[in-house]
């Protein structure tokens, strides 16, 4: 383990970008915090999580997939991918870190995507242990621990310093070219940090949510459960829910005419929208109530039948927080899982 | 996919001068959906138009873009083209590069480039063409005249004259309107009612006409060829088919001081009444408001009277549905109230009148059976003070008058004043005027007569006070010649009251959906060539409704629009312009925007059952376009927040392939 | 800081449900939190009693529900609406797109309601508890020992800062008084803007915009949206997209939805409420009504039913385009 | 050395009734405008829909003007009024944007006027040539 003091970030952040493009959190003027790319004066936030989860990093919301140029009747295709640089992600909460393994399970299991697979493989994450959770965070329910973030590096912030533990080769070789400005230390330090964590964690309204109705297996059980007609009734369709999770991985592919030629891209889709997934026949889900069922279901039943239990939710709360009507996966998994704690 | 042909034009070396056909033929043959391009020196000629209806055959084409002239110029002939080969003419789009594009541009370089860009607008667009087919509708045969004045009048006759049924819907009781109530025209001072009644009776004699008079239109639904029009007969409390007109319930009648509005209540009428002698129909009315059997029930002199047993107290307003092909409106004007116009004493003094007031007391049929007289006390005016403009070029005060010239004033004014002069020439006759305004056939040496022969004294300025003192009018006035002021001692002031459409043209607009300029009067299709048809297809305009006019341009607007509703009825079947908006109904929202907009009332509403994806059904309001109404503006398109109103033929995603096209 | 209490609209609610007038309520329903408030469907009283809520987190405007919702009821429902929510209510009335009959609406005062963003701006996250408390608002969090004390005002959401009307303009039935319109304040930052250089303002609304993500959620919250289908959704009106792939799709989609709901917006600032990314979207809709306002005559969507919208109507004497920037230059 | 002067893309939207006719006379009377006006016919000015205006910036128009009858003279009497006030509600909001307001334009052009239109046509290629290359309202992707 290593660290340094917070005095001194600003030279982390320096040296890191020396080599690669680092991105971190940073305060934006409508007072949210949002990944941005580090330049020499930009500052870190002290929020807790970003409004957009860093998922666009391996899963931009709009890519480009290929171009075909139209001169006449002739159609030239162009293969629109540059060459990626290393980057690094700074500051990536445990939540968040966690929704990378499950994008994973999608995005790198054959087919492999290979836009994403070239997206991971230059990328490198600096977790960063959570100091102060919000009342909406449920990370503890996914059995995710804040005190203990994965990626490539793991990192503690405390009052005056910040440490370092490297956890995979990736990690590792960028610590080293840290060293000059870390020093090597105990973890004592953090241990406290953890324990400090670890009481606010359990002081959390929605520490008791629990996962037992659902998983694998439990289709029949819930598809028809009459909950979804009342929990779905205020859903307005709109796409925020689905854009600001990090685990979120449907994406639309669509033709852009640029009047010479098609760009061919992708963007992200949202599973609540009325014309997703419609074929030619028409749409498979006719009404909101079954768009918003199929959220629900495919993060808490489908993902985790296909995927060892794994269920599509990190706990990071950002749909509690963002969506228009406060409806979200806490509320559906309380009513149907028929526990509200009173 | 389409297989479009191009043809680019030489137009001798009208084109070909400036732009490399033989470039522009080639460039185009490589654009999506072109399967054929050529060029030719005259696209238009017969050659040029065989080449292309060859062309269809051998090639198979589903599409023609023609690179030449403005389509304004030979759209229509290309179209014909197409239909001849067998194509629909709305498959073909024409790429100005001669307008636009070769006489405008001197280098051969970039004409020919701009005129490639605009055949690839063209081809881009027509790509997006679909066959368009003019919608048919049934025409009734048969029209409504509203109002029955002159104006009415002559359409009636026109029309019928023509073999067509016409109904004419009058307010009052009798047909003939203001015209009935003057005395002798301009400039031939023939008298009014000799020219008038005569076609009052044509009317009530001829087989084809129908009168409602004492009638209001009080709904009307349906589109050109196809109106469905609601006339409320007022109840006149006697039985119009047996009425003989004999006028001894009036005579007998003891309610006998009513105002008379045919005299300006100049003089008193009885509760039942008869117009005026020439009426048409000559039937008696019962006013309800004056007559005491109607109020309590107590007299029923006029029902012992009438010897025909026509009296019927009990009569209910009757609704008269008809379908009508065609509606003329000639709802006339009035003078407009003088009651705002303090400074000319019209509300102190009885012995300050308006122009029509003085029609009626020289009228031989009038209140003073023709003598000119003081309405006060009888007497023989001496000093007759003529103002003009009353509210009319009233810029300044449009609170109470009108900022346009009521047109007719100078010459009825002029006309009066040579009468006066003419019967009484003891009579002292000024006119004060802000400009004579006399063109017209006869009018000028009309007025010139006025002035020279009858020594009527004109003076250029305005009054600008009377005065009631005794039994004298004291006039103050201007006279902005000789730069003085005039004081005159007048018996009869007479004010030339600017004239507006009648009150009840807004709410028959608002029923026709027919559009109205701020002054109430009625807007013609178009100002220059299209006067006498309003911009709702199947409503005519006649007289006054328009705009200020006199009997002789009345007469012959009348007749023109009888021209016009002729040739409407004429037709079997009304083909339409087929590039009209079509409402998507399935995007629909039926929030009324695009109704808002349309200037044709050609939108209306639908409450349509929709099957929803849960398999339950749905009843929303959707926008239905009536193709025969619509002109195609596209004014709706843009309203409609959905797009869900489209144009047939400048459709959205063909204005923006062209769009894309020129902009690539 | 709310002058009518959660009893009190309950009690109104359950009487209009008991006596029949009405066969469901819509209204608020509790959440997690004590912000986080969900529009619901309340069929009996025994959910009213369990579940309803009412405090200043009930920013969500009604109105907009009753096109979905109106038509699927047996009997009417009731909607509760807050002055504000009276305007769309009309609005939608004078577009057709429900049942007037089928809407019973009780018209509540309303004092402003809070914005959660700012409570949290105030006190950071993990909040525990907010209750009112007069003109104070205390919050418990996680993090502090005693119950944080902010001013009522601190918090308001922006849009009740600049509170147009607290006059109802729908209502078949009234709790507490008549309020009146407000001379507001609101047309100030669009002022701001417009003073700036061309450069300046484009700079502003490109950092404002590039925020977009494209959740639509500013169009699906708000009452003057609800086209049965919207043109981004539609793959042939030729601007549908998904994403905001770049600076020129984010404009576009935020310049005709201003332009779409122009003359018909109420200003109910939804939009910006529910903006995930806090895009100041009311301020493009309020450069509409400013405009509307000075180049036609004063004009207040929603004000009654029936009204024509500005941009469907005319006058033969309205300003020519080219002279809305001189206009501008004299304010500038 | 080549220089390569800047050329503007201008998209006229032109009325069928007066200022296409306008533009028609313009042709017959040999007025010359730069070629980079292209021009799109529409019925009537009304029928131009604010997203046909940005779709032609996005597809690299450097300037949009819309012509039309005169405000009285509409063919269907009253487009042009619905044009005028939905253009100026749109041109303000454009320039609201920070979007260069000289690059739209709308002008009444009867077709008896094809003097003003080529006039019109000269001085707004000329105005749209002095601003450059639109940058605001462009779309990168279209220029590829």
């Amino acid at each position: 383990m290593r660290k340094c003091s917070l005095d001194k970030i600003n030279l982390i952040f320096a040296e890191i970008a020396k080599n690669a493009e680092l991105y971190l959190p940073v305060d934006q003027n409508d007072g949210s915090a949002a990944y941005k790319k580090w330049e020499e004066g930009t500052a870190w936030s002290n929020k807790l999580n970003t409004v957009k989860s860093p998922k666009d990093f391996f899963f931009p919301q709009t890519e480009d997939l290929m171009q075909f140029k139209t001169q006449g009747k002739n159609i030239e295709i162009v293969d629109t991918r540059s060459a990626l640089q290393d980057f690094v992600i700074f500051g990536v909460r445990a939540c968040d870190v966690k929704s990378f393994d499950i994008l994973d399970r999608v995005f790198l299991s054959e087919p492999v995507d290979s836009f994403y697979a070239s997206r991971r493989k230059h990328g490198v994450i600096i977790s960063l242990a959570c100091t102060r959770p919000s009342e909406t965070c449920f990370c503890k329910t996914f059995d995710i621990d804040p005190a203990n973030p994965t990626g490539d590096i793991s990192a503690w912030k405390t009052e005056s310093e910040i440490f370092f533990a490297a956890n995979t080769e990736k990690g590792a070789a960028l610590l080293d070219k840290l060293s000059s400005l870390t020093e090597e230390c105990d973890d004592a330090a953090v241990l406290e940090q953890k324990e400090k964590i670890n009481a606010i964690m359990d002081k959390l309204p929605l520490k008791n949510l629990t996962t037992d109705a659902f998983g694998g297996g439990k289709t029949n059980e819930l598809f028809n459960a009459p909950e979804w007609d009342e929990l779905s009734s205020a859903c307005l369709g709109c796409g925020t829910c689905t854009f600001v999770c990090p685990t979120c991985q449907c994406y639309d592919i669509k033709d852009f005419n640029t009047g010479n030629g098609v760009v061919r891209f992708r963007c992200w889709d949202s599973c609540m929208y009325s014309d997703f997934t419609k074929m030619a026949h028409g749409n498979n889900r006719l009404t909101q109530k079954e768009r918003f069922r199929q959220r629900f279901m495919h993060k808490l039943v489908y993902y985790p039948e296909n995927n060892d239990g794994l269920f599509s939710c990190v706990g990071c709360g950002r749909c509690l927080a963002k969506c228009p009507i406060s409806m979200n996966i806490v509320k559906v998994m309380k009513k149907i899982g028929g526990k509200k704690d009173e | 996919m389409q297989r479009v042909g191009v043809f680019v034009c030489w137009c001798g070396s009208n084109i070909a001068g400036t732009v490399d056909v033989e470039a522009v033929s080639e460039a185009l043959k490589s654009e999506p959906g072109v399967v054929f391009s050529t060029n030719y020196q005259y696209m238009c000629s017969q050659a040029g138009q065989d080449m292309i209806k060859d062309a269809v055959k051998e090639h198979n084409l589903t599409g023609i873009v023609v690179c030449s002239c403005s389509p304004r110029m030979h759209e229509a002939t290309f179209r014909k083209t197409a239909a001849a080969a067998g194509l629909n003419p709305y498959m073909v789009e024409i790429a100005n590069i001669r307008e636009q594009c070769s006489w405008v541009h001197k280098d051969v370089l970039t004409g020919t480039e701009k005129a490639i860009i605009l055949g690839k607008a063209a081809v881009a667009k027509v790509n997006l063409n679909t066959p368009l087919i003019p919608g048919e509708s049934p025409v009734t045969k048969r029209a409504l005249v509203i109002g029955g004045g002159i104006a009415g009048i002559q359409t009636a006759l026109d029309i019928a004259d023509a073999g067509f049924e016409v109904d004419i819907v009058e307010k009052k009781p009798t047909i003939g309107g203001k015209m009935a109530q003057l005395d002798k025209t301009f400039p031939t001072l023939d008298c009014a009612a000799c020219i008038l009644t005569p076609k009052m009776v044509d009317v009530a004699q001829n087989e084809k006409i129908r009168i409602f008079s004492y009638s209001e239109v009080t709904e009307v639904q349906g589109f050109v060829g196809n109106f469905d029009v609601t006339i409320k007969k007022n109840a006149r409390y006697v039985k119009e088919e047996i009425c003989t007109g004999c006028g001894a319930c009036v005579e007998k009648c003891p309610m006998k001081k009513i105002p008379n509005e045919f005299n300006l209540g100049m003089d008193n009428r009885s509760a039942i009444y008869i117009p005026f002698a020439q009426a048409v129909p000559k039937v008696a009315t019962i006013d309800p408001n004056a007559c005491n059997m109607l109020k309590n029930g107590k007299c029923g002199v006029c029902s012992k009277v009438c010897a025909a047993g026509a009296i019927d107290y009990t009569q209910k307003d009757e609704y008269i549905n008809e379908k009508y092909g065609a509606i003329v409106v000639a709802t006339g004007f009035n003078p407009i109230s003088m009651d705002k116009f303090d400074e000319f004493a019209y509300n102190q003094s009885k012995d300050v009148i308006t122009s029509l007031e003085f029609e009626r007391l020289t009228n031989a049929a009038g209140p003073s059976a023709g003598k000119l007289v003081r309405p006060s006390d009888g007497k023989h005016p001496h000093t007759i003070v003529f103002v003009q403009c009353v509210g009319s070029r009233c810029e300044s005060c449009a609170e109470k008058g009108k900022e346009y010239c009521s047109k007719i004033c100078c010459m009825y004014t002029a006309k009066h004043a040579m009468l006066t002069r003419d019967k009484y020439p003891d009579t002292e006759v000024y006119v004060f005027y802000i400009d004579v305004r006399t063109p017209g056939k006869n009018f000028d040496e009309f007025y010139r007569r006025a002035v020279e022969e009858y020594g009527v004294k004109y003076v250029k300025g305005m009054v600008g006070k009377v005065t009631p003192e005794g039994d004298k009018l004291k006039v103050q006035a201007s006279d902005l010649i000789a730069n003085k002021q005039l004081h005159i001692d007048a018996d009869l002031v007479v004010l030339a009251a600017a004239i507006e459409p009648d009150k009840s043209a807004r709410p028959l607009a608002t029923m026709l959906t027919a559009s109205m300029d701020t002054n109430d009067f009625f807007t013609e299709a178009h100002p220059k060539l299209r006067p006498v048809e309003s911009p709702t297809a199947g409503v005519f305009l006649s007289g006054a409704c328009q705009g200020p006019k006199d009997i002789p341009e009345t007469v012959s607007q009348a007749g023109a629009a009888a021209s016009k509703v002729i040739g409407l009825l004429a037709k079997d079947k009304l083909t339409g312009n087929p590039c009209v908006a079509n409402s998507n109904e399935l995007m629909c929202n039926g929030c009324s925007s695009c109704a808002n907009v349309c200037p044709y009332g050609a939108i209306s509403y639908e409450d349509k059952e929709f099957r929803m994806p849960d398999r339950t059904t749905k009843v929303r309001r959707v926008a239905v376009v009536n193709p025969a109404v619509c002109q195609g503006c596209g004014a709706c398109t843009v309203a409609c927040p959905s797009g869900a109103m489209d144009l047939k033929g400048f459709a959205n995603s063909q204005i923006m392939a062209e769009v894309d096209a020129i902009c690539k | 800081m709310q002058k009518i209490t959660r009893d009190q609209l309950v009690s109104k609610a359950s009487e209009l449900l008991s006596n029949g007038t009405v066969c469901c309520v819509l209204g608020w329903g509790m959440g997690e939190f004590d912000y986080d408030v969900t529009p619901t469907v309340f069929n009996t009283v025994e959910e009213l009693n369990n579940g309803f809520v009412f405090n200043d987190f009930c920013g969500a405007n009604f109105s907009k529900y009753l096109v979905s919702k109106a038509a699927k009821c047996d009997g009417k429902i009731l909607v509760l609406l807050k002055p504000c929510d009276t305007y769309s209510f009309n609005q939608l009335l004078t577009e057709h797109r429900f049942d007037r009959e089928k809407v019973y609406v009780v018209g509540i005062p309303c004092e402003g309601m809070a914005d959660v963003s700012k409570v949290k701006a105030i006190c950071g996250e993990g909040i525990l508890a907010i209750s009112s408390n007069g003109d104070n608002i205390n919050v418990t969090t996680l993090y502090d020992e005693n119950p944080i004390v902010i001013n009522a005002a601190d918090v308001l959401a922006e849009r009740c800062v600049n509170c147009k009307s607290k006059k109802h303009v729908a209502y078949d039935e009234l709790l507490g008084d008549e309020g009146e319109v407000i001379e507001s304040n609101r047309f100030d930052e669009v002022a701001r803007l417009e003073a700036m250089s061309a450069d300046e303002r484009f700079a502003f609304w490109q950092n404002e915009l590039s925020r977009c993500i494209r959740c639509n959620a500013c169009r699906d919250a708000c009452p003057a949206c609800t086209c049965e289908k919207c043109v981004f959704d539609n793959p042939n009106s030729g601007v549908e997209n998904k994403s905001p792939a770049n600076s020129f799709e984010e404009k576009l989609f935020h310049i005709i939805r201003a332009y779409h709901v122009a003359g018909r917006c109420t200003d109910c600032g939804e939009c910006s409420r529910v903006c995930p990314q806090n895009i100041p979207l009311h301020l493009l809709n309020r450069k509409f009504i400013k405009d509307i306002n000075e180049f036609y005559g004063d004009y207040q969507a929603g004000e009654e039913v029936g009204m024509r919208a500005p941009l469907v109507n005319y006058t033969t004497e309205d300003l020519e385009p080219g002279e809305v920037f001189d206009r501008g230059a004299d304010n500038a | 050395m080549q220089v390569n002067e800047y050329k503007p893309l201008i998209v006229a939207f032109c009325c069928n009734w007066c200022s296409y006719a306008g533009a028609d006379l313009a042709g017959n009377n040999r007025l010359a405008y730069p070629a980079d006006v292209k021009i799109i016919r529409v019925p009537c000015s009304c029928r131009v829909n604010p997203m046909f205006i940005l779709r032609a910036f996005q597809r690299g128009a450097d300037g949009v003007i819309i012509c039309g009858c005169h405000p009285g003279d509409c063919h269907y009497t009253s487009g042009n009024y619905y044009t005028r006030r939905r253009m100026a509600a749109l041109f303000s909001m454009l320039d609201y944007l920070g979007i260069e307001k000289e690059r739209t334009r709308v002008e009444w052009v009867s077709a008896a006027e094809g003097a003003k239109f080529a006039a019109t046509m000269n001085d707004f290629a000329k105005t749209v040539a002095s601003l450059g290359e639109n940058k605001r309202l462009e779309d990168l992707r279209c220029k590829k």
